[in-house]
């Protein structure tokens, strides 16, 4: 393997994991989707170094042209959110919660590390054969998602609109803009509103 | 199409069904005549058919058909998988002789009651709704008694619980009413729980859920051990007859389950009468009934059924003795007459407890509907206070004669049904005998409380009757009421009347179907008895005529001194003494009549006792059982259910965290190894040699083992997780007490260092075994039954025996009383019929590596038996050191 | 017989829910739709019937085969859910008119639901299991979302979506992992290699654990449960009723499916270290927690999601049974799914006919004396009740006598389980006989308002339909245990 | 060296407990939001990385393939659910929804 190659992904890993830790600390929205953004470029590169070419740029049409413009639009709508999360100490849930996934994906990264490539019974493809250097390109991933996986994809269109009817459902609409939120103490025994 | 008889048991249960559900759909637009004639019409058919189905069955019988039944299946209702096997449990209904006369006497007294109801509710809004209930009633108490099966029982058992819950909650208006139905439905869930669970463990053992068949396999669910598991030392008939006594307990209102039923009372009268007094709260002793071949094979459960209703019978009783309200008095001697009939059937008087359900159907329901007229007839609604009544017999002249002779009935007095009932319960109680091998004294026991308990019965239901008749009136109960404000007390309507005067004609000639209670005159007319011969098992005691002398004696006297006690106080006392007795016998009218004499004499009685124990009880039932047991679990579990639904705190941070621990939880369970290693042992709980040792499975796991657990371990890691391994007398440890009790008690082993000095406790199950080694000795040797020798450990893993009088022998030899022997490891003595060796044990310990490299360990003590096959004196000894 | 035939039922649920949607565009008489809706639903579970006991086609298409499974199994998820889907459907047609809430696209979505719900009962691959979980749960959480203008509404639906998406994203990287370990993405494939032993079972067993995780989540498991509540509140009955019925069967197919095929093998379904002893202490959490947290409930919807969560756990015995007697256990856990479904459709029905316009039931004091106001309304809520309750001779009787049979039968050391659960329902009893309680032995407080019956065909027809079933397998349970042993067959 | 499976693994989980703790902490809708697309981005990755290793067909790529469908349509009715929210609480902020509890 060549220096290029290691040092390419060694370049991407970092950013990866550099904007997803941004993605997570910003307290600007705005550039939390921005840093998701580079984490997805970065990914992609990570997917090519996978020989996954064609879902390097499925990657970005539908993260980085779909799923960012969608949260940059939401952010936009909803403008600039009056309270900054407020910086306090910490609560124990949340210690908890952090404590917990660190032990958890420490667990996952140790057996994951432990891995040895070479899994019995399965066959990788040599590179020297010529249709494995197609392997993650168009044709070889068309071709196999039209012959073997031709039922999930289309399962997945009803998903689409799943995703359409639904977002038009809970979204559409009047506005109702109330000045405070409603926050009634006692229990609402009848709630009739539409 | 031919007639066939079997059919009408369908029908039967049916006929009040259909009742139910016409009137609870239509009853709110039909006319009260309609209604309580559909009610009525439907109970009365099914007693007509009940009747029909009873004489085809008497005429089985009498043309020689011992085991003779009517059996009709309707189809099947369910299977289920039971040990690979498939159970399948008819809808069938089976009327044999105990079926036959428990139908009979349910739906008899619940026709009766149906057409007093008639009368007593006729002002009543919901009166639709209310027959609705009583017919739903009807129809799974005629269920419960004709199911073949325990599944179709339960559910006349459950549903007769619902209608009892419906029916005390009946006049909602008052909050305390509802909470008392609520009261008894919870109280009847947690003895419904027994019933399941024993549900389960029978059709495990048996495969079967049928009566007949589990009945049948009585001898072997003795001789299996519950759950599988020896070292629990219960057999299947022992836990099954526990888990389903809760079930009766809660059913039939016995201790710690009986304080629903007094709060019950708050129903309508001919609710009290019919469900909580005649049927509903019998069947606990119907299903003991049912299933006497199970419960006669497990002593141990009998003498929890016998004490326990014993002490009901007692408690009950003083209870009943301190309170004032009518209804509860006869809630209370309900509780106790219940008590009666487990202790009957506790000491395998079957037939007598059942009879006693009999006659007790007809005295109870009588007083209770005799209440419901007396307080028809004051204007009170649903407690009436004795203090405030008296003379009612000038007004109310039905009522006074049926209730006097249902008092003199459940009193005991000779020649009334209640006194055929109670003196066989009595002489069942006494004549139990061996029966209780643990404990012989406790027949004699029993048979003493129970004839304090029948004075006591005596005495407050003779209270009852002279304060509520006698006398002069008082006033009857203080509130104003429109209606019977300023009138006399009057006689009840014929629909309420003559339901009475049926039902006292039962009360007095009732107990004449059991007139082997004078066997003393030589009567030997007993169709009671020999009716039920074929339902009812038997456990094989003999009534000697001394025994039936006692209690026949002894319970007249308890009536008589109990009636006569009370009608010293309770009668004479509003009667004017006639001024020549007070000068003829100046002392003893200063004595009747001077209030301090009274009083000592009160307390100096056995019923002063009983009553300050009456107050107590009473008290301890409003505030500890009341309090503790219904209030206080409703909140302890209202106040987990506060602490519980406080993580739900409603902030989804929360949410994830716990979600989170969650997770950690899980991956924590599959990322680590878990080891476990077990043995596989005998029947008796030991290992045979070559010992086969296993370790609990798991993805990717190695295994290393240390058969000794001397820290080293001696295979290398490997995959099989399986190891047989012969032990040799070096990787054994001494120490372990082995015994062998005689055949069908098992072993009892103890493993332990046995420190030196320490005692070594016997299990008591195996007492039979040690102290009975054979008839001769137990005729030879009487006064050493009971006595036990002394074991204690030394210091080199031994043990030192001092005979103490039980028979100890080593190799044959006697050793004599106040011989000290010392038993070394290898050795072995007999005691009694049981034999005691010091065996060896072993410790073996295993690793286990997953996957991730992780490793955890298991150890595991057992005690080595050197011979598979054959059964006792064997263990391996581990040589003599 | 063409092979395709098999996906039928899928199909015409698909085909259904945008002529539903065509229809709802071009028609201004909305509740219409509830009876084309629930006759759509009705029709593929006939047909999903027909196609079962009429014979399944020989073989499934080379190309389904490997992600959905036509086999008996699927084809009784198909009758349930599409059963229970109908049923919900009904409920809507009342309630929705009723509460002025009538938009069509309600009905299209529940039924795209129903068909990720179905395609997610089938799915014997990793993919579709995927899909069919995300289809039906995206579904679901706009479901809740419906009444969008009440706060409540869109705060259940939040919840759920939020960790909804972090189960799935949990289960997602399970199912990446378990294919990394097995080099399979089909439950077939994946059981086979970890059988061989050809697996890499570091991976395999942090994969089974995430599984776990995730389908404990949509199970609403303790300590997974916690959306349970909230989303069940916040949403409108006739959803919440679908979320108790349509999303818990699914959810316990794939479980069933994913558990058994996947790590049946002896290994990880072991009594010392697999997937059953870690699923036992679940059900237990899960049935305890349930039933005493129900107690404290005053919102009857409340109570009912915490008594959803203890059926979760009674069922999760059969689950834990099925390492041992797999077709006892399964064909429990099957009864029991469809004994709950119409004991559910039953409850929440009667809860929607307890309230009209302006006057919904909601807690228990609107019930107060409802039923002696209206008795026939109050008859079906309380044969649910019962039913929930474990009476016989109800349905939900014999959906826990079964399991509980099937855990005795499974393991010696599934006593205890049993004795837990057994006293575990008789605390149930407490909180639905308030139910009943409050319908017949309390009158309202002057001055509350009082829940009117409300009268709607398509309310009463579910109520009459779910009733007679509830009675019905109760009365005859062997018929239903019958067709839910052959279902249980189906699984390999 | 060689760039290995286990650092594609390693680099993933690392990514995948970025997104879980970010999901957990934070209380902007929003950037939970995000974590999520973070978590669903290192399943692909993993699913990527064993594909790579063992390429004999395409089921990882095309599990990812429908990985990422899914996660448009997820993010598609998260936010409108956020819209819905943010309509009636202006705010974003998850804690304010707090009155379904216990």
């Amino acid at each position: 393997m060549s220096i290029a190659a290691i040092s390419f992904f060694f370049v991407c890993g970092a950013v990866a994991i550099a904007s997803a830790l941004i993605t997570v600390t910003q307290n600007n929205p705005i550039r939390a989707a921005f840093s998701l953004l580079a984490h997805i470029i970065a990914l992609a590169g990570l997917f090519i170094g996978l020989q996954g070419h064609f879902l390097a740029v499925i990657q970005l049409i539908i993260y980085a042209g779909v799923v960012v413009v969608l949260f940059i639009f939401t952010i936009m709508y909803i403008g600039p959110v009056p309270k900054p999360e407020s910086a306090g100490r910490p609560s124990f849930a949340k210690l908890f919660s952090i404590a917990g996934m660190v032990v958890v994906t420490g667990a996952v990264t140790y057996a994951a590390l432990g891995y040895s490539p070479a899994l019995k019974g399965l066959n990788t493809c040599p590179e020297a054969v010529a249709e494995c250097g197609q392997f993650g390109g168009v044709e070889a991933f068309s071709a196999a998602l039209f012959r073997g996986g031709v039922v999930p994809f289309e399962l997945i269109s009803i998903l689409l609109t799943v995703a359409v009817v639904g977002a038009i459902m809970v979204a559409r609409g009047r506005l109702i803009y109330r000045e405070k939120p409603r926050r009634k103490k006692q229990e609402l025994s009848i709630e009739n509103n539409r | 199409m031919e007639f066939a008889v079997e059919r009408t048991l369908l029908w039967i249960v049916l006929l009040p069904l259909a009742g139910a559900i016409i009137n609870g759909l239509a009853g709110r637009y039909a006319s009260r005549t309609t209604v309580h004639t559909v009610a009525v019409g439907s109970v009365a058919m099914a007693f007509g058919l009940a009747l029909l189905a009873f004489v085809r069955l008497y005429l089985l019988r009498a043309a020689g058909e011992q085991d003779a039944k009517l059996i009709y299946t309707l189809y099947e209702w369910f299977a289920i998988t039971v040990n690979n096997s498939q159970v399948s449990i008819p809808v069938r209904f089976i009327m044999d002789a105990l079926g036959g006369a428990m139908t009979l006497v349910v739906s008899g007294v619940g026709l009766l009651i149906h057409i007093y109801a008639c009368g007593y509710m006729k002002d009543d809004p919901s009166y639709a709704r209310f027959f609705s209930y009583m017919n739903l009633f009807m129809a799974s108490m005629l269920l419960l008694v004709l199911a073949s099966n325990v599944p179709l029982m339960f559910v006349g058992w459950e549903g007769v619980g619902l209608c009892s819950y419906l029916l005390i909650g009946f006049w909602f208006e008052n909050k305390s009413y509802a909470e008392a139905g609520r009261k008894a439905f919870i109280t009847n869930r947690i003895g419904d729980f027994g019933v399941l669970i024993a549900m389960f463990l029978l059709v495990q053992a048996v495969g079967s859920f049928e009566f007949e068949t589990i009945n049948r396999h009585a001898v072997e669910l003795a001789g299996r051990w519950a759950f599988g598991l020896p070292a629990l030392r219960m057999t299947v008939a022992t836990v099954a007859t526990l888990f389903l006594f809760l079930g009766c307990t809660g059913k039939s209102a016995q201790i710690p389950l009986f304080v629903w039923l007094p709060d019950a009372m708050a129903g309508p009268t001919p609710v009290s009468a019919l469900i909580h007094a005649a049927t509903m709260v019998t069947s606990g002793v119907y299903l003991i009934c049912r299933l006497s071949p199970v419960f006669a094979v497990a002593p141990t459960s009998m003498a929890v059924v016998a004490i326990i209703g014993t002490a009901t019978a007692f408690l009950a009783a003083t209870i009943a003795l301190v309170q004032n309200n009518m209804k509860r008095i006869l809630a209370y001697s309900t509780v106790s007459q219940l008590g009666f009939m487990f202790a009957a059937a506790g000491c395998g008087a079957f037939a007598a407890g059942f009879f006693h359900v009999y006659t007790h159907a007809f005295f109870k329901a009588c007083l209770f509907l005799g209440a419901g007229s007396v307080m028809h007839a004051v204007g009170a609604h649903g407690d009436a206070d004795i203090r405030q009544l008296g003379g009612l017999r000038r007004f109310q002249p039905r009522t006074n004669w049926t209730f006097l002779a249902s008092c003199l009935a459940i009193a005991g007095v000779p020649l009334f049904s209640g006194f055929f009932s109670k003196d066989e319960i009595l002489v069942g109680a006494l004549s139990v005998g061996d029966f209780f091998f643990f404990a012989p004294w406790l027949g004699r026991v029993l048979f003493a409380v129970l004839v304090i308990a029948a004075i006591l019965t005596a005495f407050y239901m003779f209270r009852l009757y002279f304060m509520t008749f006698w006398g002069d009136y008082r006033g009857g109960p203080s509130h104003d009421n429109a209606e019977h404000g300023g009138h006399d007390p009057h006689e009840s309507p014929g629909s309420m009347t003559w339901p009475l005067v049926l039902l006292g004609v039962g009360a007095i000639v009732g107990g004449y179907l059991w007139v082997g209670a004078l066997g003393l005159l030589h009567l030997h007319w007993e169709p009671w008895v020999v009716w039920l011969e074929p339902s009812l098992a038997s456990i094989g005691t003999e009534h000697h005529t001394s025994h039936i002398a006692w209690a026949l004696g002894l319970g007249t006297t308890a009536a008589v001194v109990g009636i006569g006690i009370a009608w010293s106080w309770y009668a004479r006392k509003d009667v004017e003494t006639p001024k020549r007795l007070k000068e003829q016998f100046p002392e003893v009218h200063q004595f009747l009549m001077d209030k301090w004499r009274v009083d000592e004499l009160y307390d100096a009685t056995i019923l002063g006792g009983s009553r300050r124990l009456g107050i107590a009880s009473a008290n301890f039932d409003n505030a500890a059982i009341d309090g503790l047991l219904a209030s206080a679990s409703s909140k302890a579990v209202k106040g987990l259910s506060y602490l519980f639904t406080r993580i739900q705190t409603g902030v989804v941070h929360a949410y994830g965290a716990i979600m989170v621990a969650g997770i950690v939880a899980v991956a924590w369970w599959f990322i680590f190894p878990h080891a476990r290693i077990d043995v596989q042992l005998d029947e008796n709980g030991l290992a045979r040699n070559p010992v086969h040792l296993a370790a609990g499975e798991g993805l990717g796991y190695e295994y290393q083992w240390d058969i000794d657990s001397d820290g080293t371990f001696e295979t290398d890691w490997q995959s099989g997780s399986k190891l047989e391994h012969r032990y040799s007398i070096d990787e054994l440890k001494p120490g372990s007490v082995v015994i062998f009790a005689g055949s069908g008690y098992g072993v009892h082993t103890k493993q332990s260092k046995l420190m030196p000095g320490e005692p070594f406790h016997l299990d008591e199950n195996l007492l039979g075994s040690w102290q009975h080694p054979d008839e001769y000795f137990k005729k030879t040797y009487p006064k050493l039954v009971g006595v036990l020798p002394k074991i204690e450990a030394d210091e080199d893993g031994g043990v030192i025996i001092r005979p103490n009088g039980a028979v100890v022998a080593r190799t044959g030899k006697r050793i004599e009383r106040e011989e000290t022997i010392r038993v070394r490891p290898g050795e072995s003595v007999s005691i009694g019929e049981a034999k005691l060796t010091i065996a060896g044990y072993a410790q073996a310990t295993v690793a286990v590596k997953n996957a991730f490299g992780l490793i955890s360990r298991d150890s595991i003590t057992f005690t080595i038996a050197r011979d598979s096959g054959s059964n006792a004196p064997q263990a391996y000894l581990g040589g003599t050191r | 017989m063409s092979p395709w035939l098999a996906l039928s039922p899928l199909l015409v649920v698909g085909i259904g829910s945008l002529t539903v949607m065509m229809v709802d565009a071009f028609s201004n008489k909305k509740d219409d739709l509830s009876i084309l809706s629930s006759a759509i639903l009705i029709a593929a579970a006939a047909i999903a019937g027909s196609l079962w006991f009429g014979g399944l086609p020989p073989q499934t298409p080379e190309i389904l085969a490997p992600y959905l499974a036509v086999d008996a199994m699927s084809q009784f998820f198909n009758i349930t859910i599409c059963g229970g889907a109908a049923l919900c459907a009904m409920l809507a047609g009342g309630y929705l008119r009723e509460h002025d809430l009538e938009r069509g696209d309600f009905y299209s979505m529940l039924m795209l639901c129903a068909f990720g719900a179905m395609v997610l009962s089938s799915a014997t691959d990793l993919v579709s299991v995927f899909i069919g979980l995300e289809t039906m749960s995206l579904g679901v959480y706009c479901l809740v979302a419906f009444r969008r203008g009440s706060a409540r509404a869109i705060e259940g639906a939040i919840k759920y979506f939020l960790l909804g998406s972090f189960a799935a994203a949990i289960l997602l990287f399970g199912s990446a992992l378990l294919y990394g370990a097995t080099g399979h993405t089909d439950l077939l494939g994946i059981g086979q290699t970890i059988r061989n032993g050809n697996a890499e079972l570091g991976l395999a067993l942090v994969a089974m654990s995430m599984l776990v995780v995730g389908l404990a989540f949509k199970v609403s498991a303790v300590p997974f449960h916690m959306w349970t509540p909230d989303a069940y509140e916040g949403a409108i009955t006739p959803a919440t009723a679908f979320m108790s019925v349509v999303v818990k069967a699914a959810a316990f197919a794939v479980m069933l499916r994913v558990l058994i095929t996947c790590f049946g093998d002896p290994l990880s379904a072991g009594a010392a270290s697999g997937w059953p002893p870690i699923i036992a202490v679940v059900a237990v959490v899960t049935m305890i927690y349930g039933n005493i947290a129900a107690i404290y409930q005053s919102n009857i919807k409340r109570m009912l999601a915490y008594s959803s969560i203890a059926h979760a756990g009674y069922i999760l015995i059969g689950v834990v049974a099925a390492f041992r007697v797999q077709n006892t256990a399964v064909s429990a856990v099957l009864y029991y799914l469809m004994a709950y479904t119409v004991s559910n459709v039953l409850a929440f029905g009667s809860l929607i006919v307890m309230g009209t316009r302006g006057k919904e039931a909601v807690t228990f004091d609107d019930l107060a004396g409802a039923g002696k106001r209206h008795p026939m309304a109050a008859l079906p809520f309380i044969i649910g009740m019962l039913s929930l309750m474990g009476f016989p001779p109800t349905a939900g009787f014999f959906g826990k006598y079964y399991v509980f049979n099937a855990a005795l039968q499974a393991d010696s050391g599934m006593h205890w389980l049993v004795i837990i659960a057994v006293i575990a329902s008789a605390i149930g009893a407490f909180y639905y006989l308030r139910v009943i309680v409050y319908l017949f032995m309390k009158d309202p407080e002057t001055g509350a308002p009082q829940a009117v019956a409300m009268k709607s065909g398509y309310v009463v027809t579910a109520l009459v339909l779910s009733a007679y079933f509830v009675l019905e397998m109760g009365i005859t349970p062997s018929n239903y245990l019958k067709m839910a042993l052959a279902a249980a067959a189906g699984l390999v | 060296m060689e760039v290995q499976l286990g650092h594609y693994l390693a680099l993933a989980s690392i990514i995948f407990g970025i997104g879980a703790i970010g999901f957990l902490t934070r209380r902007n809708v929003l950037i939970q939001l995000m974590s999520i697309e973070l978590m669903l981005n290192s399943v692909n990755l993993t699913l990527l990385a064993f594909n790579r290793w063992a390429s004999s067909d395409h089921a990882g790529q095309m599990f990812a393939f429908f990985v990422i469908a899914v996660a448009a349509a997820e993010a598609a009715v998260g936010l409108a659910i956020v819209v819905g929210f943010f309509r009636l609480h202006h705010t974003v902020h998850t804690d304010q929804a707090n009155t379904l509890k216990h």
